[in-house]
């Protein structure tokens, strides 16, 4: 490689090295730099996405303007995901390297600008990770919005009975807590509330809470006179549907705010008519107002924090557990609500059928977790260690019970997990490897029966239990979607959010100015959970302690002699970064308004307009070094950096395999790809090309991309009429986690390349030759 | 057995004058009703209470309520009650009557009370139309809307009565529909506590006169209407709050607090007969 | 201009809508309802000054029917209530008028006359509405009018317009003219312990047995006020005893309405006054009142000095009308000379009671009232 | 909570809510339908019996559903129903 790159313009220094991106990789560039004089510099190794910053940290260090760095992705991109053909792979490398040096000769210095930073945070959700974040911030002195969708804080820890390993009472942890933020003088708390809309970047964003209306007011004292009266029951979420509330009620009684709510779902009361007003004449402060409306809240955030939690595993979707047909087969969360003193049975473990406390119980674990039946691949982390505390919870008020617990493996990875666990067959807790194949309730007992295969022993078992508990995981919120499109995020196939770094990012989400916290980027425990969101709260704590963020010098370059004041590219941008000077006759940019897409320099038909830092003639250069040999059989991806080109990264990490044939030019946004691209690499007899962004309506530039859409579809318009197979020009919507949506794309456009005859090729060069000019 | 029931708030009826003469489905019925619920509510002193009629078939009420009443001539009960309340200021008056009495005939005595501010209570059934003497159009009846003397439709515009109630002056002004019983009876609960002049709309149903002749035909229609198209919003303004087929905004429009004439009356007469020097034992109060 | 007390006692020098309001006081009237019109405005103006002065109320009403209605709701409230017009206003009022007729509500009502029909002649004085008095309002009824001559008998008359109000539960009209309105002359008001005042009669019968229109042998109900602990009901409507709506009842419209009249007509000695002067060898007889009275009066006297036998029978009780005293002179007298300011109003009723007796009509309009000349010489061509 | 709420809660026994007794008034109910139409719980329905105004007065269907909510009585215009809540020690 290094010798290769040596041979080609410009280069004056080619070195091999292991881990450049260590200190001594970087010391090196450093000094070479200072002796060689160099002055511009290519790294081939990792994904830009990863260690860009690293090497242009280390340029800057050597006195080298850092937009002078490029970079060659020959690992996600190259060797990871061709394995089993080395040289089809060291081709493609060579000519990624190739491409990268061509830009790096075209590179120019930059300067980047500074926008300011509100010193408001934006928590979403208040669980204990959300909670802990919102009261880190605000006692580091930042204002903080915290908005939970429930009419409560507190999570799905309030509803737990014991936290594990220490045993120690979760909602008596948990209260302090949550009576601090209701108190907190910095944090301004949003119950029963929506985020619906978030606007702007980084530091600046503008959000919009819908507050749903309590139909009980402050002066509410929650005396409970109300509830003595209210005449409509419905089971209680809190208590898992074990116990009734009323229509009015209070989820629990430790709930922040302490204020009751009326769940208009039930109520009597609809289309403005006050058919039953008892709670109104029990009510002596005449809190119960059946007016309030929707209200929307609108304020300014610098930073978001993510902590929507996530859900519990709906176990009848495993049917062959029978739950929801048989009453004594309950969750682990119903079991929590039954053990806890405060639970509807007041602490005694009963089963539903005949309220006796049972002699024999069975615990079955991984019951929404670790099972592609059920499409849920991924250990829930929390269910074991759980599970070995509810069995010694049992045992601590009735060892004579006996307890068996069907797992897959145990994994009791944490401080102190080990112990509990041992404790656990200490105390005769029975673990059986091997989950039940069914469970068969005996209609006259409702009494259990467990059948299945003990994979250590090789041997069928069948027995009967009183009741049994299933180990249910945990899974993304239902409405995890909303929060994705609102913050332009992005999620794993799991369908929790992913972090812009697994290892060195882990509470970063790609889109600046935005962390994660708790269950919503992926299940953990309450440790865990409180942990990221003290790192959360550090995260943005950062940014605003700066007080400004530096936004990368990508914005445009205008060339005034060239542009004939027609007005398109202020048509295209999606920031009204671009105004037009209609007496001057020409265009004005406000560079801190601008987003860096580069959209309006693909529109611009005069070539006055360029994007910094990926100029026409950046690109075309790469263009030209993909097709300077055998153009016929490649395929010239143009992909955007955060969706496509990431999810290209993610292929690459997770050993997708696709054909060698693709070369990936890189773009902050797929609008940045200008016709004339897609035309010169026809032009130069390219195979086939590949434009590749995010999905409409997630774009990291608001809708950037749908200018990508119409201009792809004029370049179909154009092949058909020119009677070119437009099959060879290809747009794909990717998220940084479709990894295998991308390599299957490839693949498929593979099987098309092999069929273009030199003849297409041949065409396409007449009809496009135009573009051949400039460059 | 069901005769020798007896209703909760039968003690506030003449049993002699029940039932009622209105018509099935009427909503005068609810008014009363709603009305003796306030006053058990309140534990009103009953010989404190005087309750005024006009003419109309809500008229009879004051018939029907078991206090000091009187059913007085077309028009004319909030002039009656002017004289009641300044020659007893003890007494709470309430005047009890329809769209046509108040608004037509007696439209000249309202706006004028409600201008002084006098310290009475008037509760409007609008019927849209004169039921009593079958169905004419009236000051309340929409545009469009068929009478027996608007055989072709009603080319007059309504009063928007809660705007012309602001207008003049009252302190309190509320509408609510008979569908709206509870608040209702709050609000007339909060009317019977006012100290200056107080006004609710109650927008009612006539369907045997009016109903039937607006495709209507029965209170049940005529109460879909009214849940259809009723929108409670408190403190909207009130010149936006025409009655319409689609829209009938309900609620409190104003809930102000202002001297009442009465008391601004007697202040006078105390100030004044100090400086006559004290009068002799015929004194009014 | 107002001593202690409330009654302006003493000697004074007034004019006759002043009068008419401190006798209104004088008779514990402590409610006016009104509304200006010439020439009774003045008695609304004083009561202004001089109700807030003794504790009693004064409102000036949106128009004339408002102040006939809420007088009647002050009259049901427990006040002795007045109000004052002239006839333009008078003709309002009527309905309510009616209306107090039928709840028998105690009022006096002012009618100071002038030139009608219409707005006509509002400063010069007219004795037009003296059978709009009697018949102003729909329905059959009694009612009770008095008539001043003198502004001495503007005081009197109202404090006896009260009583008989008070007494038989009826509206009563002081039928006054623009002249004794606004005329000035000495007035004499006796101490208030000396002035007769009469209130309504209270029930004895404890609440749940008292029904509002239930009459006493003098055919008059007691009357409960509203406040007094009597809850009852009282309408416009044809109603029992109890008050209660009667209206398809023939029976009870029959009993109702005979009694509101019997209670006047049976009652009628009680109530009615004529002044009667050198009537016992009269062969002629001028029957006159209100200012014409006076011109009247000294008419007679110049006749005497000619030796013309003549006397004079002033009706001071113009409703029920003192038929019996009418019919009395008629007897003897061989002519009645009756000088109206109209065009022959109580004549009639004059004609109905003398019978046979030739009655000639001396009708004035639109200017002064008659001179003393006007009716001597009427008396002369009629003495022979 | 996304998990199904479908157990008969536990305490479901213990919750006391108001038993009604319904008074109806036959001979004076005028046949509106009112307390038919706005019973929240259906308790209510047109009998077929003719009453003295010569309407049909409404039947209790379940009494055991009324939550004494006391809406019927509120919007009778003719003072021809009531509810009363059953006063009964312990549950009834």
């Amino acid at each position: 490689m290094a010798k290769f790159a040596a041979s080609l313009p410009h280069v004056v220094l080619a070195k091999d090295n292991r881990y450049t991106c260590s200190d001594q990789g970087q010391e090196l560039i450093k000094s070479d730099v200072k002796e060689h004089k160099l002055n511009r510099v290519v790294v081939a190794s990792c994904s830009p996405r990863l260690h860009e910053p690293t090497f242009r940290k280390a340029c800057e260090e050597a006195g080298l303007n850092k937009y002078l760095f490029e970079m060659a992705n020959i690992r996600e991109q190259c060797s990871w995901v061709h394995l089993h053909d080395r040289e089809a792979a060291t081709e493609k490398a060579k000519d990624l390297v190739k491409m990268a040096v061509a830009k790096a000769a075209l590179l120019q210095p930059a300067e980047e600008i500074e926008a300011p930073i509100i010193r408001k945070a934006l928590v979403i959700g208040g669980g204990v990770a959300g909670i802990q974040a919102a009261l880190d911030l605000a006692d580091t002195g930042y204002k903080v919005y915290l908005v939970e969708k429930e009419p409560s804080i507190g999570g799905t820890m309030a509803r737990i009975d014991k936290t594990f390993p220490t045993m120690d009472c979760s909602i008596c942890i948990l209260a302090p807590k949550m009576s601090d933020v209701g108190h907190h003088p910095n944090i301004e708390l949003l119950v029963n509330s929506d985020v619906v809309d978030v606007k702007g970047y980084v530091g600046n964003f503008h959000v919009k809470v819908l507050k749903k209306p309590r139909y009980v007011t402050k002066d509410c004292s929650a005396c409970g006179e109300c509830i003595e009266v209210c005449p409509v029951i419905a089971p209680n979420e809190f208590d898992a549907g074990l116990a009734i509330r009323h229509a009015i009620y209070t989820p629990f009684a430790q709930a922040v705010p302490s204020a009751y709510i009326i769940d208009m779902g039930i109520c009597l009361n609809k289309d403005g008519v006050i058919v039953c007003d008892k709670c109104m004449k029990a009510c002596d402060r005449q809190a119960i107002n059946f007016e309030m409306k929707p209200e929307t809240v609108e304020f300014d955030a610098g930073t978001i924090i993510v902590a929507i939690g996530a859900d519990i595993f709906d176990p009848s979707a495993a049917p062959n557990y029978g739950y929801g047909k048989y009453t004594n087969v309950i969750t682990s969360l119903e079991f929590e609500r039954l053990i806890n003193a405060g639970g509807p049975s007041g602490g005694h473990l009963i089963r539903p059928s005949d309220m006796q406390i049972p002699q024999r119980v069975a615990f079955i674990q991984c019951v929404g977790s670790r099972s592609d039946k059920i499409e849920r691949l991924y250990c829930s982390n929390v269910c074991c260690m759980n599970t070995i505390k509810d069995s010694l919870l049992i045992k601590e008020h009735w060892p004579e019970t006996e307890i068996y617990v069907f797992y897959v493996d145990i994994r009791a990875y944490g401080k102190g997990f080990e112990d509990l666990y041992k404790r656990a067959r200490k105390e005769g807790v029975k673990f059986i490897r091997g989950l039940p194949a069914e469970v068969i309730e005996d209609r006259k007992t409702h009494n259990l029966w467990l059948i299945g295969e003990n994979t250590l022993q090789k041997k069928l078992y069948e027995m009967s239990v009183d009741m049994v508990i299933l180990s249910v995981g945990l899974e993304p919120r239902k409405d995890s979607e909303i929060i994705q499109r609102l913050l332009t995020l992005s999620r794993t196939q799991d369908g929790f959010f992913m972090e812009a770094h697994p290892k060195l990012k882990p509470v970063d989400a790609a889109t600046g100015g935005i962390f994660f916290a708790g269950c919503a980027e992926s299940p953990k425990d309450i440790k865990d959970s409180v942990t990221q969101a003290s790192a959360a709260a550090a995260r943005s704590g950062i940014l605003m302690a700066r007080g400004k963020v530096t936004v990368e010098a990508l914005t445009p370059i205008a060339y005034p002699e060239n542009c004939n004041a027609c007005g398109l590219c202020t048509k295209v941008c999606p920031y009204n970064a671009i105004t037009l000077n209609k007496e001057l006759k020409r265009i004005e940019v406000i560079e801190a308004a601008c987003g860096g897409c580069g959209t309006c320099a693909a529109e611009c038909p005069f070539g006055a307009l360029t994007q910094s830092h990926f100029t026409d003639e950046q690109i075309i250069a790469q263009i030209d070094a993909v097709t300077e040999q055998d153009a016929e059989k490649k395929v010239v991806a143009f992909c955007c950096n955060w969706c496509a080109y990431a999810g290209a990264d993610f292929a690459g990490v997770s050993r997708m395999q696709y054909p060698p044939s693709v070369r990936i030019i890189r773009t902050m946004c797929s609008g940045r790809v200008a016709p004339k691209f897609v035309e010169r690499a026809f032009a130069r007899g390219a195979a086939a090309v590949l434009v590749a962004g995010c999905h409409p309506g997630d774009c990291h530039y608001i809708n950037a991309n749908y200018q990508t859409q119409k201009r792809v579809e004029r370049l179909w318009k154009k092949m058909e009429q020119q009677g070119l197979n437009k099959e060879r020009l290809q747009l794909l919507w990717a998220s940084a986690a479709e990894g295998e949506r991308f390599a299957s794309k490839i693949r498929e456009m593979q099987a098309m390349v092999e069929k273009v005859t030199l003849e297409d090729v041949e065409n396409a060069k007449k009809v496009f030759e135009k573009a051949l000019g400039g460059g | 057995m069901s005769t020798e029931l007896v209703h909760p708030l039968s003690k506030y009826l003449r049993a002699a004058m029940m039932p009622h003469i209105w018509c099935s489905g009427c909503g005068n019925g609810i008014i009363l009703n709603c009305f003796v619920q306030a006053i058990d509510e309140l534990q009103m002193d009953l010989n404190r209470l005087v309750v005024v009629s006009g003419i109309g078939c809500i008229g009879r009420v004051a018939g029907y309520a078991n206090t000091n009443s009187f059913h007085t001539t077309h028009g004319r009960p909030i002039a009656f009650a002017t004289g009641v309340k300044l020659a007893n200021p003890e007494l709470e008056v309430v005047i009890i009557s329809g769209d046509g009495d108040l608004f037509a005939i007696g439209g000249n005595h309202f706006i004028h009370a409600a201008r002084r501010n006098l310290g009475v209570k008037v509760i409007c059934a609008n019927n849209f139309n004169y039921g009593m003497t079958g169905g004419q159009q009236g000051p309340t009846t929409p545009l469009e809307a068929f009478t027996t003397t608007t055989p072709y439709g009603n080319i007059e515009h309504p009063f928007n009565l809660v705007h012309l109630a602001s207008a003049s002056g009252a302190t309190y002004v509320a509408r609510w529909t008979t569908l709206h019983v509870r608040r209702l009876t709050q609000s007339i609960r909060k009317l019977l506590q006012k100290e200056g002049f107080s006004f609710i709309e109650v927008v009612s149903p006539c369907p045997e006169i009016y109903g039937r002749q607006n495709k209507m035909r029965t209170g049940l229609e005529m109460m879909e209407w009214f849940r259809r198209a009723s929108v409670v919003e408190h403190f909207s303004d009130p010149a936006k709050a025409e009655i319409t087929r689609e829209k009938i905004v309900v609620g409190e429009f104003v809930d102000t607090e202002k001297p009442s004439y009465e008391k601004l009356l007697h202040e006078k007469i105390a100030q004044v007969g100090k400086e006559a020097g004290k009068w002799g034992e015929q004194g009014a109060s | 201009m107002t001593k202690k007390g409330t009654v302006l006692e003493g000697v004074h020098f007034m004019n006759g809508d002043v009068a008419c309001a401190e006798g209104a006081i004088a008779a514990g009237c402590r409610f006016f309802a009104g509304y200006p019109i010439t020439p009774a405005t003045e008695i609304a103006e004083h009561l202004s000054q001089r109700m807030p002065e003794i504790g009693g109320i004064y409102i000036q009403m949106e128009d004339e029917i408002a102040s006939m209605a809420a007088v009647i709701g002050a009259s049901y409230a427990g006040l002795k209530a007045m109000t004052a017009t002239s006839g333009p206003g008078f003709s309002l009022m009527q309905e309510n008028i009616g209306l107090a007729v039928m709840t028998e509500a105690p009022c006096v009502v002012v009618d100071v006359m002038r030139g009608g029909p219409s707005t006509g002649q509002p400063t010069l004085p007219g004795q037009q509405d003296v059978m709009q008095a009697k018949w102003g309002s729909h329905g059959d009824y009694e009612i009770i009018a008095l008539a001043p001559s003198s502004v001495q008998e503007a005081f009197d008359l109202t404090v006896e317009a009260f009583n008989l109000s008070e007494a038989f539960r009826v509206p009563t009209i002081l039928l006054a003219d623009e002249v004794v309105a606004h005329m000035w002359e000495r007035v004499v008001i006796p101490p208030a312990e000396k002035i007769k005042r009469v209130n309504r009669k209270k029930p004895n019968a404890p609440p749940q047995e008292y029904m509002p229109f239930m009459p006493d042998d003098d055919l008059v109900p007691p009357m409960a006020c509203f406040g007094e602990g009597f809850s009852f009901h009282a309408t416009g409507l044809t109603h029992d005893e109890h008050g209660y709506p009667q209206t398809s009842s023939s029976e009870v419209q029959q009993r109702l309405v005979s009694r509101l009249c019997d209670k006047i007509r049976k009652n009628a000695e009680k109530i009615v006054r004529v002044q009667g002067v050198m009537l016992d060898d009269a062969d002629v007889v001028v029957v006159a009142y209100g200012i014409v009275a006076r011109a009247a009066l000294s008419a007679v006297r110049k006749a005497r000095e000619r030796g013309i036998k003549v006397g004079l029978l002033r009706p001071i009780t113009l409703w029920p009308f003192p038929e019996k005293h009418v019919a009395k002179i008629a007897e003897k007298a061989k002519a009645i000379v009756v000088p109206e300011m109209n065009c022959g109003q109580l004549v009639r009723e004059v004609e109905r009671a003398a019978k046979e007796t030739p009655v000639v009509f001396l009708s004035k309009l639109g200017e002064d009232p008659h001179t003393p000349t006007e009716i001597l010489e009427a008396i002369r061509r009629n003495g022979q | 909570m996304p998990v199904r709420l479908w157990r008969t809660p536990l305490d479901i026994e213990k919750v006391k809510l108001p038993k009604a007794e319904i008074h109806i008034i036959k001979d004076q109910c005028n046949g509106c339908g009112y307390c038919i139409q706005y019973c929240p719980k259906k308790v209510l329905e047109e009998s077929e019996e003719i009453n003295a105004r010569g309407v049909h007065p409404p039947r209790v269907v379940d009494e055991g559903k009324c939550i004494v909510c006391s809406f019927c009585t509120a919007v009778c215009p003719d003072f021809a129903i009531f509810v009363v809540e059953k006063q009964c020690e312990g549950g009834c």
